[in-house]
């Protein structure tokens, strides 16, 4: 997927200046505070609303164009938007909401792909309903459903799983993997929650107060610790690139090797070498001065100190770079070089007497592994 | 009950056939003017409301007179009908119904605008995502939607068309059998000294008749509003 | 409300009165500065509205009906019933029509025979509205009501049915003398033989309870020759033999 | 523009007075009754449904008949009004100002109706959780939500009354500067051949009057709908 | 606070059983799976749904009770119910929204409170707007607004925070917590989110599918793996009451002591003796055979693993009791001895060789100190 934006908009006194361009596939998290203008730019995508300035180009398709007058009809852009509010249709039943726009599409999803929806989303008893006979998180999901099943081109999603239930989303997040990776399908995805944009996005857009802050890849942007007021305190954290290097269905491992380090996680059934994501949490990592030993925690990885800094609260944010070779790191031969972050207390900073360029060891007590990871 | 004279059964059914295609014909039309006056922006806007609401505000005689002039026999317009499709209004109950239509129009208009501004322009904005075109959604979402205004628009223009009385008979006379309906025959029986129980009469026949289409509306809007209730 | 009627003389007068009612009044008022509060509409509505308690001081029905049966409600003063004027009833046709004046209508006269197949004659309703009414005795007399009834254009009132004639709706009326000769519309083409029909004659009475003695007086002039002249510049003829006997209170 | 005689101001001005207060006196009532109609349940409300359509069906002059049997000064409740209070509506442009209102109830309650059942109901709850009583509700929530019904009625039926021909002439008869409004002075101008000049500028100045007000209330509206746009 | 609630209500095909009794001040969180009743649950207790059967008390007061027809009204129950759907009144300006409800309440907030409640909630600049023109998180700030500014005897609040960003849901907890210890206001919540729970709440109500399948303490609660599905899975934890032992301001540490143990946690402000709550999420617990040194983990404790439970997807979930005495564990003369949840892979289960009754220390990365505790 290739999104390129570039649009000012004035709604009353608030004032739209959003200028990112996403190149390569995948998902887009479009991140940044209630009120900032994350609804405004999905609907400027979506076409329903008009800036007043820019363009805004999908792919290969000008959507809209303010100097060259184009502005492509809202229906004719074919996206699946899942509104913040869910807007069922009151008058038709759950069954007729979900098909609406299958219904008026030519190029329809096969009869298994679209029962397969709706087990997804565990909509099957409420298809006879009407909407006002729904709970909140039930109307959430037939939105959903509604957009899915109308196989769109584009997926525009406005915080799509705000009501539901954890258990539920886990069976949900999956099958957004599975339409970027299977079907390709570019999604744009609007949440509060850094846990699902770290999982799911392959690039991010910060906004704030309707300018871009900052877009990029998920891999630099979750590094970046001047964002971590806006993702809540404890939540930025590295996400790498890994490959699966081996695999144990015995004992319930498989390793994955990135930047030359190995990494033990629970088993993937994936096939050796396919490349996945992996997310480490800066709350995830504890630092040792020597390698432990006998320690529940799978990896422990050879790292050095490059960066402390003091942030509020009594806690030290330390980067740590793959490797004790400060030599390399040092001469800057090693550029691309993995970096972890640490959050921990300024006490046990003191305490263990960390100071830059040591070399320790960074004790990663949990992996998140994210699904495929497609060609890039 | 006292059974009815023949007559009388004459005018009930003239009444309930005039009324039924007065309205049967002008909702369609009803529907297409109120979605333009609701949803529209065009130049001429404000000048459509006011030509629909003339009718109501001209007094019965006046359209009665009106109608004769532009539908009479000799009138350009009438003239033509008559002779390319041989449609007479004038002494007709046809020209009855066109009169009870053109004088209950406002009514239903009045009540479908209503109807429609209050559809949650959000719905739209769903719809027109999931690919549907204006005149899908209008049958998809503005009809479905507007259907209590439409009733009640239906009922109330129904109601007035059964008591329709200066327009028709300017516009088409008081021949029995032909444009006689209800109120026409009671306003006869009125005119004549000791008509009053025959007006009675037919009086408790058009309240009666008027019962039955309330009761069967009511039904109908109960079921519409226990399935949209939101 | 009750006071400011009081001053007034309040006269209901039937619809077809209109024109030369307004002029009579307005002359009276010139002579005397007596003031005539005139109310117009159909003889129905007026006498019903008097039963219900109406303050009119005096009443001018288009037929006799009215009049009697107000008089069987005792509703009028004694002795105060007159009648004023009197119409004829004529055949009238659009000013274009190509049908030819008639000298006579007599019972060879078909008049079914003067209008197409699918036409009207355009007459006040024969159920309720005088002027149908005297029609009716009229065509019936001429034995033609059978043949007529169904191809009749059956108008709220005269001028109804007038103007039915004068917009060429029907190529045929059948209305007072007073109102074709008033409208440039159309033109007579025949006049019904006096004795088909009962004499057309407009009766006036004074009102129970009677407020004061200018309604008398009003009602006085307006049986004199200076109303007369009036009505018949507006084609009423006088009535024959007007009574001329004055109720007691007029003399006080 | 052709400089009005004393004549037509007078039936200008008086069918302004007569249709403003019928419309102003029965607003109140029309929103009460609307409301039980349209949030009550409670056993005659059918029947207050059928009551509320009767001048709707029958024939205007029917209920001006019906008036004049009820109001006049002989009547039993006219006669006691009239010694009582001296209220007299017979003969006066009171008694039209009455058969107007009464005569244009429908419109005003079939509109008020159809706003008040689009409110959605969820926001009396959050009222009632936010310690709102029945009365604060209606006025807080119900009133200011249903002002498009309101202005929507009051309009419809200032529109009938400034028409309003039949009860008015039956009931009050036609009486210059006191009764005769516009329409009847339309009328009288007809009864006169030759008049069809007078009846049309009447006319004229009806549709010019109605084309003021729908205007103003189309202004009003637009107002009311920009602050409740959703 | 005390809610007693036992009703039984069906709504089409639904049915709901609910009979809890919550006793003690406090916040309760009312958690479970979308469509399971927790909007049913508020409703009832609301008045806004009357129950088919049972009675509902809050304190002192009966609410509901079906066999003695008591039906108190909505609004003679002067609760704050910040509804799923914000249910703004659209022909009022924000700022009549919000105080709706003050107006109407005869014991007002003072001016200052008030203005605090609009300043947290960083609405101020709306004031002036009318509902349709906000964001959807401006929105549900509204409406929290207007519930707390009608100065209510209970708070009902049903997902309140779900469209916010994680910042300013930080401004808010805070908000409630004091609420309920300054104003002792009970406060009935919805939320999925465990951390908010965990954090917030005193008393735990789970629901499923209508029926109440537990309710308690939440120090209990959190630690019921059973629960771990409807939670999610890497969630359990838990809560533990303790006693601020000791302060050290320069170091920037405050030492807690629970249950004879030490713990070290960032410096509190709160004075000595001040009872608080911690939580120690499973994912947050390394195991460990030997006393691990030069580790960047603060709190490193001598625990007896008591359970070993095999969980779906290759990991082990291990409950661990305070301290090496495994004979005073073992005659069950320590019944009240704090448990901790670790969750680890299978494969550091069988590389570490852990098995029942060892004697081992848990690291802990992370603790939670959430706010005051109040007596109990
Ligand atoms: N009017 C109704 N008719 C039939 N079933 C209904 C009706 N209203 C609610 N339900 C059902 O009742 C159940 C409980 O609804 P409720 O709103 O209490 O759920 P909830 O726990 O609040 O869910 P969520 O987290 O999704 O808001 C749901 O299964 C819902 O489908
Ligand atoms: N009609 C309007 N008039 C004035 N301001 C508006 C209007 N609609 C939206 N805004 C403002 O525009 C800004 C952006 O709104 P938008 O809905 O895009 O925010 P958002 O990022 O989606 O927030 P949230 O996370 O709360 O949904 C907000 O500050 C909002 O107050
Ligand atoms: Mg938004
Ligand atoms: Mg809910």
């Amino acid at each position: 997927m290739s999104i390129t934006i570039n649009v000012s908009h004035n709604i009353g006194k608030f004032s739209l200046d959003a200028d990112f361009s996403i190149a390569g596939p995948g998902i887009t998290a479009l991140f940044g505070p209630s009120g900032s203008g994350k609804t405004t730019i999905i609907n400027i995508i979506a076409g329903l609303t008009r800036p007043q300035r820019g363009h805004v180009q999908l792919n290969e398709h000008v959507l809209f164009d303010h100097a060259r007058s184009i502005n492509v009809p809202v229906r004719k852009r074919r996206v699946g938007y899942v509104f913040q509010d869910a807007r069922l249709f009151p008058h038709l039943s759950v069954r007729d909401n979900l098909y609406y726009g299958a219904k008026r599409n030519p190029v329809k999803l096969s009869a298994p792909d679209q029962q397969e929806i709706i087990d997804m989303l565990g909509i099957r008893e409420l298809l006879d309903r009407l909407p006002s006979n729904l709970s909140g998180g039930e109307k959430q999901r037939i939105a959903l459903g509604r957009a899915l099943l109308a196989n769109p081109d584009v997926l525009l999603l406005d915080e799509p799983l705000s009501a539901l239930d954890q258990a539920r989303k886990e069976e949900i997040l999956p099958y957004f993997e599975n339409l970027r990776d299977q079907r390709k399908l570019p999604i744009l995805y609007v949440s509060h929650a850094i846990d699902e944009v770290a999982r799911l996005a392959d690039q991010m857009v910060v906004i704030e107060n309707g300018q871009t802050l900052a877009s990029g890849s998920v891999f630099d942007m979750l590094g970046r610790t001047d964002l971590a007021p806006l993702a809540g305190q404890f939540d930025t954290g590295t996400v790498l690139p890994a490959r699966i290097a081996s695999r144990d269905p015995k004992a319930q491992v498989s390793f994955l090797e990135t930047a030359g380090q190995r990494i033990v996680v629970p088993y993937l059934g994936q096939p050796v070498n396919t490349q996945v994501r992996i997310h480490i949490r800066a709350r995830d990592v504890l630092i040792s001065r020597t390698p432990p030993e006998g320690l529940s925690a799978n990896n422990i990885i050879p790292v050095t100190i490059i960066r402390m800094t003091e942030s509020t609260e009594n806690t030290v944010d330390v980067s740590l770079a793959f490797g004790h070779d400060t030599d390399a790191l040092h001469a800057g031969t090693a550029p691309d070089r993995p970096i972890l972050h640490a959050r921990i207390t300024s006490w046990s900073s003191g305490r263990l007497n960390l100071g830059l360029h040591q070399k320790v060891f960074a004790v990663i007590k949990s992996v998140t592994v994210n699904g495929n990871l497609r060609d890039h | 009950m006292i059974s009815l004279t023949p007559a009388e059964i004459d005018a009930l059914l003239l009444s309930l056939r005039i009324s039924g295609v007065a309205v049967a014909c002008a909702l369609p039309i009803a529907v297409l003017t109120a979605t333009a006056l609701a949803l529209g922006r065009f130049p001429g806007r404000f000048i459509l409301d006011a030509i629909v609401h003339l009718p109501l505000i001209l007094p019965p005689v006046v359209m009665g007179y009106l109608l004769l002039i532009g539908f009479g026999t000799r009138a350009p317009l009438g003239a033509w009908l008559y002779e390319t499709f041989d449609i007479r209004f004038v002494f007709s109950w046809t020209g009855a119904a066109l009169a009870s239509a053109i004088v209950s129009f406002p009514f239903q208009v009045r009540a479908i605008r209503l109807s429609l501004e209050n559809i949650n322009h959000g719905l739209y904005q769903a719809a027109e995502s999931l690919g549907a075109g204006p005149i899908d959604r209008f049958f998809s979402l503005t009809l479905p939607l507007a259907w209590p205004g439409i009733i009640a628009g239906a009922i109330t223009a129904f109601a007035a068309s059964l008591g329709e009385f200066g327009a028709i008979i300017t516009f088409v006379s008081n021949v029995p059998g032909e444009t006689r309906t209800l109120p026409l025959a009671i306003y006869t029986a009125i005119q004549t000294p000791g008509g009053e129980l025959a007006a009675a009469r037919l009086a408790a026949l058009s309240i009666g008749l008027a019962f039955a289409g309330l009761m069967l509306s009511e039904l109908a809007m109960r079921r519409i509003r226990k399935r949209a209730a939101s | 409300p009750a006071s400011a009627w009081s001053k007034d003389i309040t006269v209901f007068a039937a619809a077809s009165l209109t024109n030369a009612i307004q002029t009579a009044a307005n002359r009276y008022k010139e002579e005397t500065g007596a003031h005539i509060r005139l109310s117009l509409a159909s003889s129905s509505t007026l006498a019903r509205q008097i039963a219900a308690g109406a303050p009119a001081d005096i009443y001018i029905s288009a037929n006799q009906k009215w009049m009697d049966w107000l008089s069987d409600q005792d509703l009028i003063m004694a002795n105060s019933r007159h009648d004023i004027l009197a119409n004829n009833l004529v055949l009238i046709a659009p000013t274009n029509s190509t049908v030819a004046p008639l000298t006579d209508i007599t019972k060879d006269t078909s008049l079914l025979g003067l209008i197409d197949a699918d036409d009207r004659i355009a007459l006040g309703d024969p159920d309720h509205v005088p002027a149908g009414i005297y029609a009716k005795q009229a065509l019936t007399t001429l034995g033609q009501w059978e043949n007529l009834a169904p191809r009749l254009a059956r108008a709220d009132n005269v001028r109804a049915a007038l103007s039915l004639v004068e917009r060429g709706e029907a190529p045929l009326g059948i209305v007072y003398r007073t109102d074709a000769m008033i409208s440039d519309g159309v033109k007579i083409i025949g006049t019904f033989p006096e004795n088909t029909y009962t004499p057309i004659t407009y009766p006036i009475a004074m009102m129970k309870p009677q407020a004061d003695n200018g309604a008398l007086k009003f009602l006085v002039w307006l049986l004199g020759d200076d109303a007369a002249a009036i009505f018949a510049d507006y084609g009423f003829n006088a009535v024959a033999n007007k009574a001329t006997i004055i109720p007691d209170t007029a003399a006080q």
